[in-house]
């Protein structure tokens, strides 16, 4: 088996308990790096799958949030490096496949081949790279597969009907459908035109659709779930963190 | 994703660069450019990249572009002979004058180009970053121009030491943001605009200033901005009787030194030297020579050249120029470094404003805090190169600089000697 | 002294004006102009006199003046179509762009052919005056390229309200002597620079910033910028198909006016408009329209129309542009409106501003507080006369004026009912 | 008689007295006009011919002393005509004969027919006009002498012999030589090689010359007298009357 086949898999384990997938966002070593792992533990006994952010100096796709957190990692002095570290002392004790989200420059002075091989042996099943396009993605793409490791494409509600298969055949572990024109964090609340959207993307997809961006609540939750295999709650997740409150007591009520 | 050439790869990439074939239809030039971008801002690239390959060297724009350049502009710029200078370096110095543009650098060749594709393209708005403010000034000018709303993204370091460029902006009626994230200079306000493009990216065009980001964006700066080449060999031939032996710009992001350089590419006889911030010294974090000390990486959108450090974290830069204080570089820098056809070299913070001063004391021109990084080695290289032939890109006048330079003492004579 | 002429008188010396006969050999445009000097002076003058008579139409001063001008202030300058401001006022403006020459104002021409003729005099240093800076920041540039020191008085209100031109004067190597005395600006200034000549006579070169003053300056100064007429005719010609029906351009001590006006004396279709200084009302003081308000008097070397109470002592002005706010008048000026050449109007401080944003807004561009009273008139006038050809003189660019604007509110959205 | 020969007149009595002749300047109605009778008759008793300032808004050939006074003046209401009209009320009762230094510009409002009448009346005997070199002056000269009214003509050390001529036949009254180049009211004192010029200057003319410009104490008065008629004392003057000094006894003490 693939380590992105694992995503798939827990995907559908969820499904099969009659709810949506949920996968928790947070900044890798946010707040506090020491905190790292008991917060990632933590999260991922509630979340499906879990998505970790690597903090890059110039997250250009994410909102103040992310950027915030990503800044706040940055100088306590989370890297990829680091990241990978904590996560080999981890091994064994994290319940959920983990998907890692990273600018494309972090994994390129990383270096693709070691980042492939690190991924596989930490539980980094598959990799989300705000910033690579699918024509610019052959190079890791390669890299990735030779480990097994996904690289998890994006879509929007401005993706083409052409464009939509080609990314969706390209995805590994989840097609990612981003919900709403922008970047992370926004406060605008998902779409009114969503259900046709979420559903053209489904149909494209032989993968799981999992839906991200906007979703705040456990009404959002629903409401993608009835068109989509799972969630995804980013920049929420790490407001509670920001204001210290308890990450697990939050997504259990979203679920 | 390589970045090191053989001899074979390089001397051919420069001949495709001279041939005009660079970007390649994936928008590269040899290893490096490209387009990274998030998947939501896909379709707009597309457009533009359609929009410009309909329009950009059709007659009917080239004849739109043209006219503004000449009308609006005030194109030709005139090439200054620089005697004064001249004796006192021992060559022969020739000046590019951008200075003299509308809005007054040479910022507005592109801002007018782009403000005319993006008319054509159907926008219904505008955003812009600046650094200096000399690309925000002249964007702001170019919408009112053709008609557009104008929102500049701006660092609150820079808003600060270029004051009066943002009353500028403000008169010509653009809408000014003050950018606190990041390093609140010029690197953060470009992640601000595109973040601001990634929520609207179907009715805002993207006015970039410089010959940097995605795919199309290297290349359509280079082609706007390369008139300034054209008219500086023409009338260097023309008033000197030949090609100069070395031609210096300064590099930010690279669009005056590209546009100059471009037509001179296949001179082969003719040096070229690009010259970026040296700040206050050769540290990390203390200057911005970013192809100077810079290694491969993926910064906004273009693999090229980037100051970061050794986990692709980008790193900060220093310079007392608001306009080259930018941790990356335009994409076509990087191969023109790598296939050996362009030099780059740094200027120090001190030497900036000594040149600057020597500038103003023997020709009387106020040249932009940028720009003075140009004559700064101009000046070092002519100590080498007596009786030779040079030609500076005079990019950008010195007014908005006033704040900047009101807080060093004017020096009463210059020390010719120093 | 008459200054009222019967009407063959008026005839008689517009043809020698458009002949090219005025002044005549004692200076006089008609009954105006004239040389009231100390006679400390006298000698200065008649060399000066003597040097121009020599230099000036010279093959080798006209070339090395042409030289400069293309090579260094960057002429010829644009002619500028103005779509949207045409559509707006219902008339085809066009702009002549003085904004675009070195230094960003008419001024520098006049500046580096006093400048050159300084040199040929064997001038050791040189003083001027300046009211909005820019003949200072001109005087001083020019000064450094011929390699002179140069000296510029200023009133210590001008200073305040165009401080971006102190700072350039001193970045350009030249000492700003603030003026405290009188009315503390342009004229008090004159005055000045006046009293430092009477002392040094000999080695002092004045340049002297308009086309004011005793003979043979407001000559002179014309024909130093007389270039702006001359390009503006033959570019409207060549772009627009034919002379304008009526040109405007702001009066302050008249140079640029006198620039552009001269060239178009001879075709009598074409009217021509001077727009000076209309402040804040009609009252006594409260305006600089010398033209339009004032009786004939001698004021600072000249006999020409001078705002001054019944006495003969010259009266305060105001005006929110420094360049216009000046109690006399050229001489030349005098003569136009005596034999009905031209016409004078003024613009108030309100329209002068409200001009200012609807040009930013329309056309991007930031034009002068001075300039912006040519438009305001120019946007009257165009209400009664729809379809016209129109062309304004753009003296300056508005930059130096940031300080005074940035005090008042940007309108964000202009009124064009208004 | 001539208005203008009892200047002359004036200056030869001194001269045959066996000293220079003192012409002393204040500003008319400085500092204060209704001490301005009063205090030229003062000065009258002591000054052989004494020269009244019209206060001008551009005094361009003053220093800051005059220049001081005269803006004092124009603000106390001190006009050529309110002049005239003190002047007349003390027809008569002043000593000596009187010199109006004024520019040209209130003089020319003031209108050159009327000004020449009402010189004569009030014992103005001639004028000195600092920004009215000799070829502009055909017009006012013209006027005065219908009224017997001089115009007196300056020389400088930089007139040359030619001009000079011409300045010295054309002068009524005295000559007056300016001793330095520049603006009333200098610090430097006289120039060294004053006594060449001034005697050149005396050569020249047919009518005494009187030296101004840069004299403030008594060896500067016995100084230019060693080789002219008289001495011209201006801004030491005024600058007695802006201390509020006397200036009777200053002028006692530069005899
Ligand atoms: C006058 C001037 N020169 C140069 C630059 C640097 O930009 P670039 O490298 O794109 O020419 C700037 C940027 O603001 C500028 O204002
Ligand atoms: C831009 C500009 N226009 C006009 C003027 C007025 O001067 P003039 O009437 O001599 O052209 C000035 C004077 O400073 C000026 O700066």
């Amino acid at each position: 088996m693939q380590a992105h086949e694992n995503i798939t898999a827990a995907i559908a384990a969820a499904n099969k308990d009659g709810r949506p997938a949920l996968i928790p966002f947070i900044t890798a070593g946010y707040p506090q790096p020491d905190e790292f792992i008991a917060t990632l533990k933590s999260i991922a006994e509630i979340g499906d799958v879990v998505e970790l952010g690597v903090p890059f100096s110039d997250p250009m796709a994410d909102g103040m949030t992310i950027q915030r957190s990503s800044f706040v990692a940055i100088q306590n002095g989370v890297t990829l490096t680091w990241i990978f570290e904590q996560l080999d002392k981890a091994i064994g004790s994290i319940d959920a496949p983990l998907v890692m989200m990273s600018y494309l420059n972090p994994l390129l002075a990383f270096g693709y081949e070691k980042l492939a091989k690190r991924a596989r042996e930490t539980g980094v099943c598959a990799f989300i790279v705000p910033d690579l396009p699918y024509e610019e993605s052959e190079e890791i793409r390669t890299a990735l597969d030779a480990e097994g490791v996904g690289l998890i494409q994006l879509v929007t509600p401005a993706t083409p009907d052409g464009r939509l298969k080609t990314l969706a055949d390209a995805s590994r572990g989840f097609l990612y459908a981003v919900t709403i024109t922008g970047i992370t964090g926004g406060d605008d609340g998902l779409p009114a035109d969503l259900a046709d959207y979420l559903q053209r993307v489904s149909a494209a997809s032989q993968l799981p659709v999992c839906a991200g961006f906007g979703i705040r609540a456990a009404t959002d939750v629903a409401n993608v779930g009835e068109h989509t295999a799972g969630a995804i709650v980013g920049s929420a997740l790490v407001e509670v963190l920001e204001r210290g409150d308890d990450p697990a007591e939050f997504l259990r009520g979203l679920r | 994703m390589k970045a090191v050439l053989n001899t074979g790869e390089a001397q051919a990439l420069l001949q495709a660069s001279i041939d005009g074939e660079l970007p390649d239809e994936r928008g590269r030039f040899g290893p490096f450019g490209g387009r990274y971008v998030p998947e939501t801002l896909v379709p707009a690239f597309e457009r533009l990249e359609k929009g410009i390959a309909e329009h950009l060297h059709s007659e009917d724009f080239q004849k739109e572009f043209r006219a503004q350049l000449r009308g609006w502009v005030g194109r030709p710029t005139a090439l200054t002979f620089a005697p004064r200078l001249s004796e006192r370096w021992g060559t022969e110095v020739w000046l590019k004058r951008e200075d003299l543009a509308h809005t007054g650098a040479h910022k507005i060749n592109n801002a007018i180009g782009q403000a005319l594709l993006a008319k054509r393209l159907g926008a219904k708005r505008i955003i812009a970053e600046t650094g200096a403010g000399q690309h925000g000034v002249a964007s702001a000018a170019a919408c009112a121009r053709v008609g557009l709303p104008c929102r500049v993204y701006m660092g609150a370091v820079d808003i600060k030491r270029q004051a009066p460029n943002v009353d500028r902006m403000h008169r010509l009626g653009a809408e000014v943001i003050p950018v606190e994230t990041g390093d609140k200079t010029l690197r953060a306000a470009i992640d601000e605009a595109m973040r601001e493009w990634v929520a609207d990216p179907a009715g805002t065009y993207y006015l970039i200033g410089s010959a940097v980001g995605p795919h199309p964006y290297p290349y359509l700066v280079r082609e706007l901005q390369l008139v300034i080449g054209q008219e500086a060999r023409a009338q260097i031939i023309e008033y000197a009787g030949g090609l100069p032996d070395v031609a210096f710009a300064c590099v930010g992001g690279g669009s005056n030194a590209i546009g100059l350089f471009y037509p001179l590419l296949g001179d082969s006889d003719v040096e070229l030297i690009g010259v970026e911030a040296g700040g206050i010294g050769d540290g990390l974090g203390e200057n911005a020579a970013t192809l100077a000390t810079g290694t491969p990486g993926v910064l906004q959108g273009s693999y090229s050249i980037v100051l970061q450090d050794e986990h692709g974290n980008v790193r900060e830069t220093q310079s007392i120029s608001a306009g080259l204080d930018y941790s990356g570089v335009g994409p076509e820098h990087a191969l023109l470094q790598a296939v050996g056809r362009v030099t780059y070299v740094g200027a120090r913070d001190d030497e900036a404003l000594q040149a600057l001063e020597e500038l103003c004391e023997t020709e009387g021109i106020l040249t932009a805090l940028e720009t003075a990084h140009a004559y700064a080695a101009a000046k070092r290289w002519s100590k080498d190169n007596p009786g030779k032939r040079v030609l500076i890109g005079n990019s950008g006048r010195g007014d908005k600089d006033m704040p900047t330079l009101s807080r060093l003492p004017v020096r009463t004579k210059y020390d010719a000697s120093a």
